[in-house]
């Protein structure tokens, strides 16, 4: 599955899918294939987080000894 | 002194010459005699004061436009010098010094060998610190007139104030002190100092310092400074006189650099702190203004720094509460919709069954309801037709009947209208049927007298002749 | 009998149908066939509700807690 | 006897000999062909009535075993 | 005596019949021959809804309510 | 005495010698026959009156009996 | 990284950061960066802090006495 440009256009492509199905947008047909969007994207933004916040870590980490 | 003749001009006949001690004690007596135990305040200059045991000795002078007006000795005996080196107390160097104009009592003394002098019993300190306040005034409101008060104080002092120029007189222990909390301070910042030695005090203080600040002023214009820092490190109340010179305030003003001024006083500002951009009291006190900025910079970055952090944590945070949202919603809508759609095709696929068995069911009740029209309908008919039917019989025989009745009645009727008009019934009522020849008579004229006539009656004939015939006017007729 | 295309036309037609038969325009004739029709597409239908509901259950069952 | 063309127009024809029935539209002489007519038009539509039941029921009997 | 070609036209001769009776058409003459002739097509008719309703009770018999 | 051809012209010859009587055409010489003429008529109405209300009614006892 | 002009820029940088982050208008994407660039800032300024150039001793070392 094609992977999002960044977090924030998967973020996007997320809200407008939970949206959509929200509003019942989404029929059976497309469903499935919305839902492992979703989950792709979620998996997306969750690692995608999870390298920011270890980035963030150790910077902070760095700074921390230092200053 | 009236007794004593003027000496310019002696009258050789009255002269009359008397050994000096004469003179020094007719002096001394004249003296004692006005002014003897009496004190006065007197003001004068100190232009010599040295100590020979518990005793000091003044030269006081009195000078205007440079020229010596007056110049007596004066002393301070033991017991009156301790009395005064208590009532000065720090100040008391400062005051007996040469150049310093003091206001004293004293006793007038004349001693046969030494001559006149002032035996000075106190030193009036106020009217001396007074006396600094008044030309301290007058030289602020001069600076106020030329705006000199604050101009300094509106250069911005960089946050960071880490290039320095520090004017001061090495190895007193205000500058020492300074050097120390700078350069040892807790933090560890270091500081670029450059420093100009130079005494703040003396006679060349005001004239050095100016120089000083004149010099800071150029490097200033080659390198970045961030402040100038001026030293005084404690000392006599009258040493601050310095620093309300007029000359050195109106330099300090018009530096382009912030000067911070540590002068070492408790009470009274000089004019030097009130031009300054910063004024401390103690050089101590300006190395820690120094060392705070700078601490309270990095403690700024350091802030600001947390802030970045817990702005990040609370945006990562926030975004994987976000994220979990999804989630959690991802792992229920959908399934949700499903279940939804579900039910909705099993009430679809209910609807088919219930209509489906409706229509049946339906049909059913109108094919039987068509049944049971065709059952009556099919009964109804022949019962219908055998009604008529009977109904025609009935009107058939009844019309018969009647007709043949009615005949009967109108042949019946006929017959009496026959009997009424046959001749039977006039004869009845007597008429009779007169006949000739088998013929009618019906006119006389047919008749003739004589000829034989058979009349009919109703009960039988007769026959008879004709006698005579009469007129037809008979009412007979 | 044909499938019909997706999920959507076929809850469609079954609507339809459900529809006409409301309001008896199905007689006895067609009613069987439509009868059968409906219930191939109800067929149909719960075949990919149940197919959707697999696949976005393994969808979930993958992304697991971490996503 | 001809058989109809379908449940709709045995119906029909059915509807329409009951209609003149009580219209008195049929006369002594047709009355027993007409009678006979619509037997045979209701035996037709009962007749159709069941098998399509029959072959309804089977398909929802189908339909609720695997629904 | 001829008969009538069928229920209905005995019928209309019938009601020919009891008109001109009633209209005194039928002098006295004839009113035998008539009278005769109209017994004749009452008995006719009364034989043929007899035998109609006979054929239609049979047909409505085996109809019976299985219908 | 020649018998008339039938009842309706026996009638209307009896309806004629009435009628001749009411106007006084007929003399007293014809009068007689004339009479004796009508008389003939009348018997030979009522004769054929009687025989025609006897055969009416067999016929209608007959039709009675039957119906 | 690139060195900040001064502590002014560098704590100016610093709150823009900030106020870019409080305004989120800095995105999980630019994140890291942007704390990294932080983490720089701040380092900067500490060591700047820490750390003499002897310079304006040196200017009036070479401008002497007289200025």
């Amino acid at each position: 599955m094609e992977d999002p440009k960044d977090y924030a256009s998967a973020f996007a492509e997320l809200k407008e899918i939970l949206s959509a199905l929200q509003q019942d947008e989404i029929g059976v047909d497309a469903l499935a294939e919305k839902v492992k969007r979703a989950a792709h994207l979620i998996s997306y933004c969750g690692e995608r987080l999870r390298s920011t916040e270890n980035e963030v870590q150790k910077v902070l980490d760095e700074l921390g000894e230092e200053g | 002194m009236t007794q004593l003749s003027d000496p310019a001009n002696p009258s050789v006949s009255e002269r009359t010459v008397f050994p000096l001690s004469g003179v020094t004690r007719a002096v001394g007596r004249m003296l004692d005699e006005r002014a003897g135990g009496k004190l006065f305040w007197v003001r004068a200059e100190i232009s010599q004061c040295s100590f020979s045991g518990k005793h000091a000795y003044i030269d006081l002078v009195e000078e205007e436009g440079g020229t010596r007006k007056a110049q007596v000795r004066g002393t301070i005996w033991g017991s009156a010098l301790a009395q005064i080196r208590k009532d000065l107390g720090a100040e008391f160097n400062e005051v007996l010094k040469p150049g310093r104009e003091i206001v004293f009592s004293a006793h007038m003394a004349f001693h046969a060998v030494y001559g006149f002098s002032l035996n000075i019993q106190r030193i009036d300190l106020d009217a001396l610190l007074g006396e600094m306040e008044r030309r301290r005034k007058e030289t602020l409101l001069a600076l106020q007139k030329e705006g000199a008060i604050g101009r300094n104080g509106r250069l911005a002092l960089p946050a960071v104030p880490q290039r320095i120029i520090l004017i001061g007189s090495e190895g007193t222990a205000g500058h020492t002190d300074f050097l120390t909390h700078i350069e040892n301070n807790a933090w560890g910042y270091a500081f670029d100092l450059a420093r100009i030695d130079t005494p703040v005090q003396g006679a060349m203080a005001v004239d050095k310092l100016v120089a000083a600040l004149h010099r800071a002023g150029r490097v200033a214009l080659r390198t970045r400074v961030d402040a100038v820092v001026l030293l005084r490190g404690g000392g006599a109340k009258l040493d601050l006189d310095v620093f309300n010179d007029l000359t050195l305030c109106r330099t300090m003003a018009a530096m382009e650099v912030p000067v911070i001024t540590g002068i070492g006083h408790e009470t009274d500002q000089t004019l030097a702190d009130a031009v300054a951009h910063t004024a401390q009291k103690t050089p101590t006190a300006v190395a820690d203004f120094l060392v705070d900025r700078l601490a309270q910079f990095e403690g700024e970055v350091g802030r600001e720094g947390r802030a970045v952090t817990a702005e990040c944590r609370a945006q990562l945070s926030e975004q994987a509460g976000a994220l979990r949202s999804f989630r959690a919603w991802l792992g229920e809508r959908p399934l949700a919709f499903v279940r939804r759609q579900r039910g909705d095709l099993h009430s679809g696929a209910n609807g088919v069954v219930r209509r489906t068995r409706s229509a049946l069911s339906e049909q059913h009740a109108r094919l039987a309801e068509h049944r049971s029209g065709l059952r009556v309908g099919a009964v109804q008919l022949p019962e219908r037709s055998a009604a008529w039917l009977a109904e025609l019989e009935a009107g058939i025989q009844r019309e018969s009947t009647r007709h043949l009745k009615q005949q009967e009645e109108r042949i019946g009727l006929m017959k009496d209208t026959l009997a009424l008009l046959g001749p039977g019934s006039t004869l009845k009522r007597g008429f009779s049927i007169t006949r000739c020849g088998g013929k009618a008579v019906k006119d006389v004229g047919e008749l003739t007298p004589g000829q034989v006539v058979e009349t009919q009656l109703e009960s039988g004939t007769f026959t008879a002749r004709v006698e005579e015939i009469h007129p037809p006017d008979d009412p007979l007729t």
